[in-house]
C-alpha cells in the first residue's frame, strides 16, 4: 500500500534567497502520528506549509495516496482531507470563537449564516475532542489557550484526514497538552493521521510512532519512534549532544528588587483581569508565576513592561514608582521584559534585525551620539548578538519577518537579556524555541540570576518553572492565590491543584512567603 | 436674509427632504467604500467610478435613440444606467487587475484611475458632443422618481416623504437607503460578507482555512465599483439631469471619509453620510445669511470634525468610567473583607 | 552582499521595462487620437529637454531652456510634497493633509513677504520659517487628534484641507489682496522676498537647493535620526514600538507635523518662487500629486528625487504635448493614467520571470544560488 | 464625431453680431496666407460662459474669414500659466496671441514690448498704456454691471408679477461662483439695479466656491427658493447649471449669464429653458470677432482700450421669445426706459472692481 503522503525531492527557495528545503523526502504512513522535529530554522514549517498549499516548491513532487498532486491553495488541501494548525495563529481577532471555527465552511439556512448552527457544532466538537471554548466569546478577548484550541478545533470541523499540527503544544499548559493528546489518540483511533511538529520531545516519545529530523533544510533522519532515546533525537538534530540539566548553585538571596503592591487592572470591556496583586522580586532570584493561561500573567507581565497602566496599585523599584508613565520609563528604571506574544509585541516583521535589537537603546550612546545615529554600530551590535545567540540569518539587515519562529524568539530574548536589567521580566521565554537554544534560553535565566538579577519568570511549562525558579507564585482568576519556596518535593501535581482554584493559601500564607 | 427666515426654513420637513437627496450621492460610494476597505483593498477611486459612471449614465441614455433606435423609450435611461454600472464595474475591475494580479499598489492604482476618469470623460464628451463642458445640450434623461402614494396628504411627513415639493425621490436615493440594509445583511450575514471580513483583518488566516483571498478582493472591489457607479448616476440621472467635467467635486473623498467617520460598519457609514449630508443642506441655507462664503464653505468639515472628536472622547470617557466602577467594586469588596 | 546587488540589478531592470512598457502602451493611445503620433509623441518624451541647434555658421546656441525649467521647477514642488507624503507614510500614517498645509505655508510665507521688510537674506529665511511652521501647526493638528484622541487621519485632515483652502481665500479676499487689481492675487512680493533665479531663462530658483537640502535632511531624519528611528518602527508595528518605549503618541504627532514642513515648504515654492504673489487657488490638487511621488519611491526619501524628478518629466512633457501637438490636455491625462498604471505593476517582471524559471530546473536554481553562497 | 452645431448658434441680438449665412466668407480669401490666431485659455475650457464664448467667438471668426486659429488651454494651474506663455511664445507661429482676463495683464506687458511684430488682444481687462508700452496690444473690456442692472431692474419687477411660481414677497437671489472682483461688478450691477426699482427689495446673495459642482448650485438655488426668493441670478459658471435645475423643479426663475443660456437648454430641455427668463449676456464671442474683422480691414486699434457697455453691444439682455412671453409689457417698458437712461448717463452703475 502506497504511503499516504510521498513528498518527493522538495526544493524550497524563497524569493529573498533562503533555501529552506532541499531535496526533502518526507513520507507520512496512514494512521500514524508522525513527528517532524529540527531546530529553529530547520525548514519543518516551510515543508508543512507547501502540503498544505500555502507555498509553492521550488521543485519536487507531492504524491497522495501514491497519486502525483499539485497543490496551489489550501483551499484544495482541504478538499484533499489535509487539514493544518498553524505555528502563529490563524486566527480572525474580531469574530467569535465559533465563527472562527467555521469560517470558510460556514453553515447555512436559507442561503443566510447560521449562527445557532455554528455555535451549536462548535460545542459538539469541542465537546467530543475534549477541547474547552466558549463559542460566544470574541477571539481578541481570549487566553492564548484557547485560540489554541480553536484552532485544532477548526481543521476538526473541516474533517480533515490528515492532521498537520505545527508545535500545538508550545502554548498549553500539561493539562491542556495531556487532553490534545487523547484527543489525538482519538483521532488516530478513527484512522486519521497526524503530523506532529514540537520542540518538546518528551511529546515525542510520548504520542508519536514515527519521527522525521530535520537539520539546515534536510532530512537528517527518520525512525521508529520506539528504538531512540531523546538524547538521540537532540543530537540528530543539533549535532552535538545536548545537556538536559541546567546547573543551579544555591540561591544568594539579595534585597527585594522591585515591589509590587495592590496592582489591579480593568479591560477596556470593563472585565477585572487583575485583583489586588503583590508581590516582591529579590536581588539573585528567579520568581515563578504558575497558573493556567488566561489567568491574569499576561496583564502582569504588560504592566509591569509599562504597556498599561494599572487600574490601582504600584510597583516600585528602589522606593520609586515605575508604572504609569510608559515602557520607557519603566525600562530606564531597569527593567526588560520578553513579551508572551511575540508577534504583536515583540518584534516588527518588516524592519531589520540590527533595527529590532536597538528599539529599548537607540536613542543612547553609542548608538546615538550627539543627535545621530551610528548604523556601524547598530550594525555591530546586532551581529555581536546574532553570534552570542545564535542568531540564523541571512544577515543583520535581513527582515524578521523572514525569521523561523524560533529565530524570532531569540532576537527577542538577546535584546532583553543584553539590556543589562535589574528586573527581567520573561513571560514564556522558551515557546517555540528548539532545544538547543531553549537550554541555552534557560542557562540563561539562570546565570542573571547569579549574577544578582531579579527575575520573574511567567510560564505555562510547569517543568521549567520548576527547575528554574527560587519561589513560585500561582494565579488564579487575577489573584495571587499561593507563594511556595521552591523545593525538590514540590510537585506538579500539587501546584495543579492551587493552579485550578482547589486549593488556596490563607492570606497570612501567601505574605510570609513574599 | 433674516435669521428667521432661515431658521424657519431649517427647521422644516423640506429641509429633511435636502439632506435625503443630499447624502445620497454620499451613501451609495460610502457603502462601496465599506465594503473595499473591510476587505482590505481601500478603493481611493470612489470619486473617478463616480464621474464615469455619471458620464456614461448620460451619454448612453441621450444617444441611445440614436445609436439603437427603434426601442420603446423608457427603455433608454435604464440602457444609461446599465452603461454607468458597467463603466463601474471596469475601473474596479482594472484597479482589481493591476493590483491583485501584477502587484501594483492599490492606492496608485486609483490615483491613476481618477486621472482617467477625469481626462477620459472630457475626452469622450468632446469627441461625441464638441463640449468640453458639460451635456446640457443633450436631451439628458433620469431615472423615475418614485411617490409614496397617500402620504403627500399628511403635512410634514409628506414631504419627508415625497421631498419638498411632493414628487417623490429620485429611485436611486431609495436605492441608497436599501443598499445600507442590503450591505449590513451581506456583512453580517452571508458567506461571502463574512469571508470579506475575514481577508480583510487577516489575510493569511483567511486563505488557510481556504478563502480564496484574491477571488473575494476581486469581488469586493467590484460591489464598490458598482455602488459608486450608482452614486455617480445619482448624480447624473436623478439629483441632477446632466453630466459636467469634475461634477463629482470631491464626493468620493467624502464618502471614503464616511467610512472612516463611520468606524468601518454601515450604520455608523450611513450616519457619517447624513452628516456630511445635513452639513451641506445646512450650508446651503447659512449661506444666505450675511456671512462670508468662505466661513459658510468651513461649516461641513468643521461639524464634521466636531463629530469625530466627539465621538472619540465618548468612547474614551466610557472606558474610563469602567475602570472607575470597578475600583468602586473592588473597595467595596475589600471593605466587606 | 551580491545578493542585494543583484536585486537591485533587478530591480532597475523592472522599472526600465515596465518604464518600457508603459511609454509604449502610452504611445498606441496616442496614435488613436493624433495625426502625427510620432511628432506629438517625440514632442512628449524630448520636450522637457533643452536641445542644442547649430546655426549656419557652426556656432551654436541652447535652446527650450525654459522647458527644462518647467521641469525642474514642477519636479520641486512634486519632490517636497513627495518627501513630505514619505514621512506620514513611513509612520503608516495615511494623511492626505498635504494640499491644506501647502496653502497655509504659501499664505504664512505671503504674509511674511509682504508685511515684513528686511534684508533678502532675512526676509526669506523668515518667510521660509513661517512657512514650515504653519505646514507643522497644520499637521499637528490631525496628528495630535489621531495621537490622543484616536480620530482617523484620513477623515481628519481631507477636512482640514477644505478648511485650510477656505481659511486661505477668506484671508485673501477679504483682507490681503490688492484691492487695485482686476482679480484676486495679492501685490507681487518685494524683491527681498522672491526667491532668487538660479538657471537664467527659468523660474528655477534657490528652491532647487532647499529642496536638496530637504533631501538630504528627510534622508538623514529617517534614517540616522531618534525620531526618524521611532517613525519608521511606529510604521513597522506600532504594538513594537510602544512596547520597546517609544512614545508613539508623540511620534504619531510629530510625523504628522514634520510632514507638514515639508508640504509648508513646497507652499513659498509656488508663491515666492514661481508665482511672486498669492492667487486664489495656486496649484490645485497639487497635494495628491505628493502621493504618486512618494509611493513610486517607496517611501524612501533617498529615492524621492528620482520619483519626483521622473513624474515631473512626465508631467511636463505632456503639458509640452498637449500644446505643441493635436493631442488634447484630457488624452494626455488618459496617458498619464496609464503610465502611472503600468509604473507601479511590480509584478509583471517577476510573472515574466516566473515563467522564465519554470522552465529552468529547480536545480539549476539551487545551484545558482549557491554559487553565490551567501546564505547559511 | 457629431457637428458641434450648438457651440455656434447661440443667438443674439447686438449689433456686432456676423451673419450666420457667411456672407461675408469671399472677402478675406485674397490674403495668401491667412490670418494665424491662437486663443490662450488659462483655465479651461467648458465653462458654459468666459472662455468657451471667447472660443465661439474664435471659430465664427474662422467660419467667416477662413483664417487659421489655435486653442492652448494652460488649465487652472496658475504655477503653469507662465511657463505655458512662455512656450507659446518661443515656439508657435502667430500672428495675433489672444489672452482673457486680468491675471494675464502682468504677463502681456511684460512680454508684448519683446514681440513688437506680433499682435496682441486681452478681452475682459485692460493692459496699462501709459508707461508708453504696448502699441501692439488691443484690449477690450465689458460693462457687465450695466447689463447687470438691468437684469436687476428686471428681477425686482417680475418677482412680484402674477405669474406662476412667483410669489408676492419681494426676494430675489444671486449665486457666483467665488467671490472675486470680476464676479462681484455682476452684483454689484445687480444689486444696485433692483433696489432702485423697489428699495423694500430683499437680495440674497450667495458663492458656491465652486465653478463646477452643479449639485451644489442647486441646492443653493433651492435653498434660496425655499427663503422665498423667485428669481435667481447664476455667476458660476458650470455650478450654474444646477440652478436652472433648481428653477425647473421648484417652479421657479433664473437668469442666465454670459450667453443666451435659455436657447443653449432650448433643445434639449424645454421646461427648463422656460424658466430661464433672460440672460446678462456678455458678448465676448462677438467682441472678438469684431475684433479679428477689424484687423483683417486694418482697423482695429492697437495700442487702446475699448470699453462695451450697453451703447456698444457687449453686454445686455437677452430678450428672446421666453422674455418676450413671460414679461409683462410694463416690465418691458420699465427695463428699456432703465436701459435708456444708463445710455444717456442718467444712471451710473457702480463697479465692483
Ligand atoms: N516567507 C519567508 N521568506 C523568506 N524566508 C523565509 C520565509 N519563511 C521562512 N523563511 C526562512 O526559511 C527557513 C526555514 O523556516 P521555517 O519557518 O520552515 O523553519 P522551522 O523549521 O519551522 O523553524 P521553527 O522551529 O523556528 O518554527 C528559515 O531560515 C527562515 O528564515
Ligand atoms: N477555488 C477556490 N479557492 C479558494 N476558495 C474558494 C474557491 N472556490 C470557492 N471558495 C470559497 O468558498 C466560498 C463559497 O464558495 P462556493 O459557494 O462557490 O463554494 P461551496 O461549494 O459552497 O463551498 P465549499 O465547497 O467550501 O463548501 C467562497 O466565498 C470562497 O471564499
Ligand atoms: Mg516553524
Ligand atoms: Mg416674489
Amino acid at each position: 500500500m502506497p504511503n499516504l503522503i510521498d513528498m518527493r525531492d522538495i526544493i524550497k527557495v524563497y524569493p529573498n534567497g533562503v533555501v529552506a528545503n532541499r531535496d526533502v523526502n518526507f513520507s507520512v504512513e496512514k494512521g500514524e502520528i508522525h513527528a517532524l522535529v529540527g531546530e529553529n530554522g530547520a525548514g519543518k514549517s516551510t515543508l508543512m506549509k507547501i502540503l498544505y498549499g500555502l507555498e509553492q516548491p521550488t521543485g519536487g513532487q507531492i504524491f497522495l495516496n501514491g497519486r502525483a498532486v499539485t497543490i496551489h491553495n489550501s483551499h484544495q488541501a482541504i478538499n484533499l482531507g489535509i487539514g493544518m494548525v498553524h505555528q502563529n495563529f490563524m486566527l480572525i481577532p474580531s469574530f467569535t470563537v465559533a465563527e472562527n471555527v467555521v469560517l470558510g465552511q460556514e453553515p447555512t439556512k436559507r442561503q443566510m449564516i447560521d449562527a445557532e448552527a455554528a455555535t451549536r457544532i462548535t460545542l459538539q466538537l469541542a465537546q467530543a475532542y475534549g477541547l474547552d471554548v466558549d463559542p460566544a466569546a470574541k477571539v481578541e478577548a481570549t487566553p492564548v489557550g484557547m485560540r489554541q484550541r480553536v484552532e485544532i478545533l477548526k481543521t476538526l470541523y473541516r474533517g480533515a484526514d490528515l492532521l498537520i499540527l505545527d508545535e500545538p503544544t508550545a502554548v498549553l499548559t500539561p493539562q491542556e497538552t495531556d487532553d490534545l493528546f487523547d484527543a489525538v489518540r482519538r483521532l488516530v483511533g478513527q484512522g486519521k493521521t497526524v503530523i506532529f511538529i514540537t520542540h518538546k520531545l518528551v511529546e515525542v516519545k510520548e504520542i508519536s510512532d514515527r519521527v522525521t529530523v530535520m537539520r539546515h533544510g534536510e532530512v537528517t533522519g527518520r525512525m521508529q519512534t520506539a528504538d531512540v532515546s531523546e538524547e538521540d533525537i537532540a543530537r540528530m538534530m543539533v549535532g552535538r549532544d545536548v545537556l538536559f540539566r541546567i546547573e543551579k548553585p544555591p540561591q544568594q538571596r539579595g534585597e527585594a528588587v522591585v515591589r509590587v503592591s495592590g496592582l489591579s487592572y480593568v479591560s477596556a470591556t470593563g472585565r477585572p483581569l487583575l485583583r489586588n496583586v503583590s508581590f516582591n522580586v529579590y536581588h539573585g532570584e528567579i520568581l515563578g508565576i504558575a497558573g493556567v493561561e488566561g489567568n491574569g500573567q499576561t496583564q502582569l507581565a504588560e504592566l509591569l513592561g509599562g504597556l498599561a497602566p494599572p487600574t490601582t496599585g504600584e510597583a516600585t523599584i528602589g522606593g520609586q514608582s515605575i508604572l504609569g508613565r510608559g515602557p520607557r520609563h519603566v525600562r530606564e528604571a531597569g527593567v526588560a521584559h520578553i513579551p508572551e506574544d511575540r508577534l504583536t509585541n515583540g518584534v516588527a516583521l518588516e524592519a531589520s534585525i540590527a533595527d529590532n535589537l536597538v528599539v529599548d537603546r537607540y536613542y543612547r550612546p553609542p548608538f546615538t551620539h550627539r543627535g545621530a545615529m551610528s548604523l556601524r554600530q547598530i550594525r555591530q551590535h546586532a551581529e555581536n548578538l546574532m553570534q552570542k545567540f545564535d542568531i540564523r540569518a541571512a544577515g543583520a539587515e535581513a527582515t524578521i519577518g523572514s525569521l523561523s519562529g524560533g529565530n524570532m524568539q531569540k532576537v527577542i530574548i538577546a535584546r532583553e537579556f543584553s539590556a543589562d536589567p535589574a528586573l527581567l521580566i520573561a513571560a514564556q521565554p522558551t515557546r517555540g524555541v528548539d532545544i538547543g537554544a531553549s537550554e541555552f534560553v534557560r542557562r540563561q535565566l539562570v546565570e542573571a540570576r547569579n549574577a544578582g538579577k531579579a527575575v520573574l519568570l511567567i510560564s505555562a511549562d510547569l517543568a521549567e518553572i520548576l527547575t528554574l525558579a527560587d519561589r513560585i507564585a500561582v494565579m488564579y482568576k487575577g489573584e495571587i492565590v499561593a507563594v511556595f519556596p521552591n523545593s525538590p518535593d514540590l510537585s506538579e501535581e500539587a501546584l495543579g491543584l492551587y493552579m485550578l482554584g482547589l486549593k488556596r493559601q490563607t492570606p497570612p500564607e501567601i505574605e510570609s512567603h513574599l | 436674509m433674516s435669521l428667521e427666515t432661515v431658521l424657519a426654513s431649517i427647521f422644516s420637513a423640506a429641509f429633511i427632504a435636502t439632506i435625503l437627496r443630499t447624502s445620497t450621492p454620499i451613501i451609495l460610494p460610502a457603502m462601496g467604500g465599506l465594503i473595499s476597505e473591510l476587505a482590505g483593498v481601500i478603493n481611493i477611486a470612489l470619486e473617478g467610478i463616480m464621474l464615469a459612471a455619471a458620464f456614461f449614465g448620460v451619454v448612453v441614455g441621450a444617444l441611445g435613440p440614436e445609436w439603437l433606435p427603434g426601442l420603446p423609450g423608457w427603455i433608454y435611461p435604464w440602457l444609461g444606467a446599465l452603461a454607468g454600472i458597467t463603466v463601474g464595474l471596469g475601473l474596479a475591475l482594472i484597479i482589481a487587475f493591476f493590483h491583485l494580479e501584477l502587484g501594483a499598489d492599490i492606492i496608485m492604482a486609483a490615483l491613476a484611475i481618477n486621472i482617467l476618469a477625469a481626462g477620459g470623460t472630457v475626452f469622450l464628451m468632446f469627441s461625441l458632443t464638441g463640449d468640453k463642458g458639460s451635456t446640457s445640450t443633450l436631451a439628458s434623461p433620469a431615472l423615475p422618481t418614485i411617490t409614496i402614494p397617500l402620504v403627500s396628504y399628511i403635512p410634514f411627513v409628506g414631504q419627508v416623504f415625497n421631498g419638498e415639493n411632493l414628487s417623490g425621490y429620485n429611485m436611486i436615493t431609495y436605492v441608497a437607503f436599501i443598499s445600507v440594509g442590503l450591505v449590513w445583511v451581506f456583512l453580517y450575514r452571508t458567506r461571502l460578507g463574512t469571508h470579506l471580513r475575514a481577508v480583510g483583518e487577516n489575510p493569511a488566516a483567511a486563505a488557510s482555512v481556504g478563502i480564496n483571498v484574491k477571488r473575494v478582493q476581486y469581488i469586493a472591489l467590484l460591489i464598490s465599483g458598482v455602488l459608486a457607479a450608482l452614486g455617480g448616476i445619482n448624480l447624473s440621472m436623478g439629483y441632477l439631469t446632466l453630466f459636467q467635467a469634475d461634477m463629482t467635486a470631491g464626493r468620493g473623498f467624502i464618502a471614503l471619509a464616511a467610512v472612516f467617520l463611520g468606524n468601518k460598519n454601515p450604520v455608523g457609514t450611513l450616519i457619517a453620510a447624513l452628516i456630511f449630508g445635513a452639513a451641506g443642506a445646512l450650508e446651503a441655507q447659512l449661506g444666505t445669511l450675511n456671512i462670508p462664503s468662505q466661513l459658510i464653505t468651513m461649516i461641513p468639515p468643521l461639524v464634521t470634525i466636531a463629530a469625530l472628536v466627539i465621538y472619540n472622547l465618548r468612547r474614551q470617557a466610557q472606558m474610563a468610567a469602567n475602570a472607575r466602577k470597578f475600583q468602586e467594586k473592588l473597595e467595596a469588596d475589600q471593605k466587606a473583607v | 552582499m551580491s545578493a542585494t546587488r543583484r536585486q537591485m540589478a533587478l530591480e532597475i531592470v523592472r522599472i526600465v521595462v515596465v518604464v518600457a512598457l508603459a511609454l509604449l502602451l502610452g504611445f498606441f493611445i496616442t496614435a488613436l487620437v493624433s495625426d502625427d503620433p510620432v511628432g506629438a509623441y517625440t514632442e512628449f518624451l524630448t520636450g522637457p529637454l533643452p536641445k542644442v541647434s547649430i546655426n549656419d555658421d557652426g556656432s551654436w546656441q541652447l535652446r527650450g531652456v525654459n522647458r527644462f525649467g518647467n521641469w525642474i521647477e514642477d519636479s520641486i514642488t512634486l519632490i517636497l510634497l513627495g518627501l513630505s507624503v514619505a514621512i506620514v507614510f513611513s509612520a503608516r500614517q495615511f494623511s492626505l493633509g498635504a494640499e491644506g498645509q501647502l496653502f497655509l505655508g504659501a499664505l504664512a510665507a505671503g504674509a511674511v513677504s509682504l508685511y515684513i521688510q528686511a534684508p533678502a537674506v532675512i526676509h526669506i529665511s523668515l518667510a521660509l520659517i513661517a512657512a514650515g511652521s504653519a505646514g507643522f501647526i497644520w499637521g499637528l493638528i490631525p496628528g495630535a487628534l489621531k495621537a490622543y484622541l484616536n480620530a482617523d487621519e484620513i477623515v481628519s485632515t481631507l477636512m482640514l484641507n477644505i478648511i485650510a483652502i477656505q481659511f486661505y481665500q477668506f484671508v485673501l479676499i477679504r483682507y490681503m489682496r490688492d484691492f487695485s487689481a482686476g482679480y484676486v492675487g495679492t501685490e507681487y512680493f518685494p524683491e527681498t522676498a522672491v526667491l532668487p533665479v538660479v538657471i537664467p531663462g527659468t523660474r528655477v530658483t534657490v528652491a532647487l537647493f532647499i529642496t536638496i537640502a530637504a533631501v538630504v535632511v528627510v534622508w538623514f531624519f529617517m534614517s540616522r535620526m531618534p525620531l526618524g528611528y521611532e517613525i519608521r518602527m511606529l510604521g513597522a508595528n506600532r504594538k513594537f514600538a510602544e512596547y520597546g518605549g517609544i512614545k508613539v503618541k508623540r511620534v504619531i504627532t510629530l510625523s504628522m507635523a514634520i510632514s507638514g514642513i515639508l508640504a509648508g515648504l513646497a507652499g513659498t515654492h509656488l508663491s515666492m518662487g514661481l508665482l511672486k504673489q498669492l492667487t486664489l487657488s495656486l496649484s490645485p490638487n497639487i497635494g495628491f500629486e505628493g502621493i504618486v511621488v512618494a509611493l513610486l519611491a517607496r517611501n524612501d526619501p533617498k529615492w524621492v528625487p528620482v520619483a519626483g524628478l521622473f513624474y515631473g518629466y512626465l508631467r511636463t512633457g505632456a503639458q509640452i504635448m498637449e500644446r505643441s501637438s493635436d493631442v488634447t490636455r484630457e488624452m494626455v491625462l488618459v496617458i498619464q493614467a496609464v503610465i502611472i498604471l503600468f509604473i507601479t505593476a511590480e509584478l509583471i517582471l517577476p510573472l515574466i520571470q516566473q515563467w522564465w524559471r519554470r522552465r529552468r530546473s529547480p536545480k539549476a536554481i539551487l545551484d545558482s544560488i549557491e554559487e553565490v553562497g551567501d546564505v547559511a | 464625431g457629431g457637428s458641434p452645431a450648438a457651440t455656434t448658434d447661440a443667438g443674439s441680438s447686438t449689433s456686432a453680431e456676423p451673419t450666420e449665412e457667411g456672407a461675408g466668407v469671399a472677402e478675406s480669401d485674397t490674403a495668401e496666407t491667412p490670418l494665424k490666431v491662437i486663443l490662450f485659455v488659462n483655465g479651461l475650457l467648458g465653462d458654459k460662459s468666459f472662455f468657451d464664448s471667447a472660443q465661439r467667438g474664435v471659430d465664427q471668426a474662422v467660419k467667416d474669414f477662413g483664417i487659421e486659429a489655435k486653442t492652448i488651454e494652460a488649465g487652472d494651474d496658475q504655477t503653469q500659466w507662465e511657463a505655458a506663455i512662455i512656450d507659446t511664445l518661443e515656439n508657435e507661429e502667430f500672428d495675433i496671441l489672444i489672452f482673457g482676463t486680468f491675471q494675464m495683464i502682468e504677463y502681456l506687458e511684460r512680454f508684448a514690448p519683446e514681440y513688437p511684430d506680433k499682435k496682441f488682444i486681452i478681452y475682459d481687462a485692460p493692459v496699462n498704456y501709459e508707461n508708453g508700452c504696448c502699441d501692439n496690444v488691443y484690449s477690450v473690456t465689458y460693462k457687465q454691471n450695466e447689463g447687470s442692472y438691468l437684469a436687476g431692474v428686471y428681477a425686482a419687477a417680475m418677482t412680484t408679477q402674477n405669474l406662476d411660481g412667483m410669489n408676492p414677497e419681494t426676494i430675489i437671489g444671486s449665486i457666483g461662483g467665488y467671490e472675486i472682483p470680476v464676479i462681484m461688478d455682476f452684483i454689484v450691477g445687480y444689486e444696485q439695479g433692483a433696489k432702485e426699482t423697489n428699495p423694500d427689495i430683499q437680495i440674497i446673495r450667495q458663492f458656491a466656491n465652486s465653478w463646477d459642482d452643479p449639485a451644489k448650485g442647486k441646492e443653493l438655488a433651492k435653498a434660496q427658493f425655499s427663503q422665498g426668493a423667485d428669481i435667481v441670478f447664476q455667476i458660476a459658471a458650470g455650478t450654474g447649471q444646477g440652478v436652472f435645475e433648481a428653477a425647473a423643479e421648484d417652479g421657479r426663475y433664473a437668469i442666465g449669464v454670459d450667453s443666451d443660456q435659455a436657447l443653449i437648454v432650448e433643445a434639449a430641455d424645454p421646461d427648463q429653458a422656460a424658466r430661464i427668463l433672460t440672460s446678462m449676456m456678455k458678448n465676448v464671442d462677438n467682441s472678438l470677432h469684431r475684433a479679428i474683422d477689424l484687423h483683417l480691414k486694418g482697423e482695429l486699434p492697437y495700442g487702446q482700450i475699448e470699453e462695451l457697455g450697453i451703447a456698444e453691444g457687449g453686454v445686455g439682455l437677452a430678450r428672446n421669445k421666453y422674455y418676450d412671453e413671460l414679461t409683462p409689457a410694463d416690465v418691458k417698458a420699465l427695463v428699456d426706459e432703465a436701459e435708456q437712461k444708463i445710455l444717456n448717463g442718467e444712471i451710473m452703475v457702480e463697479t465692483g472692481f
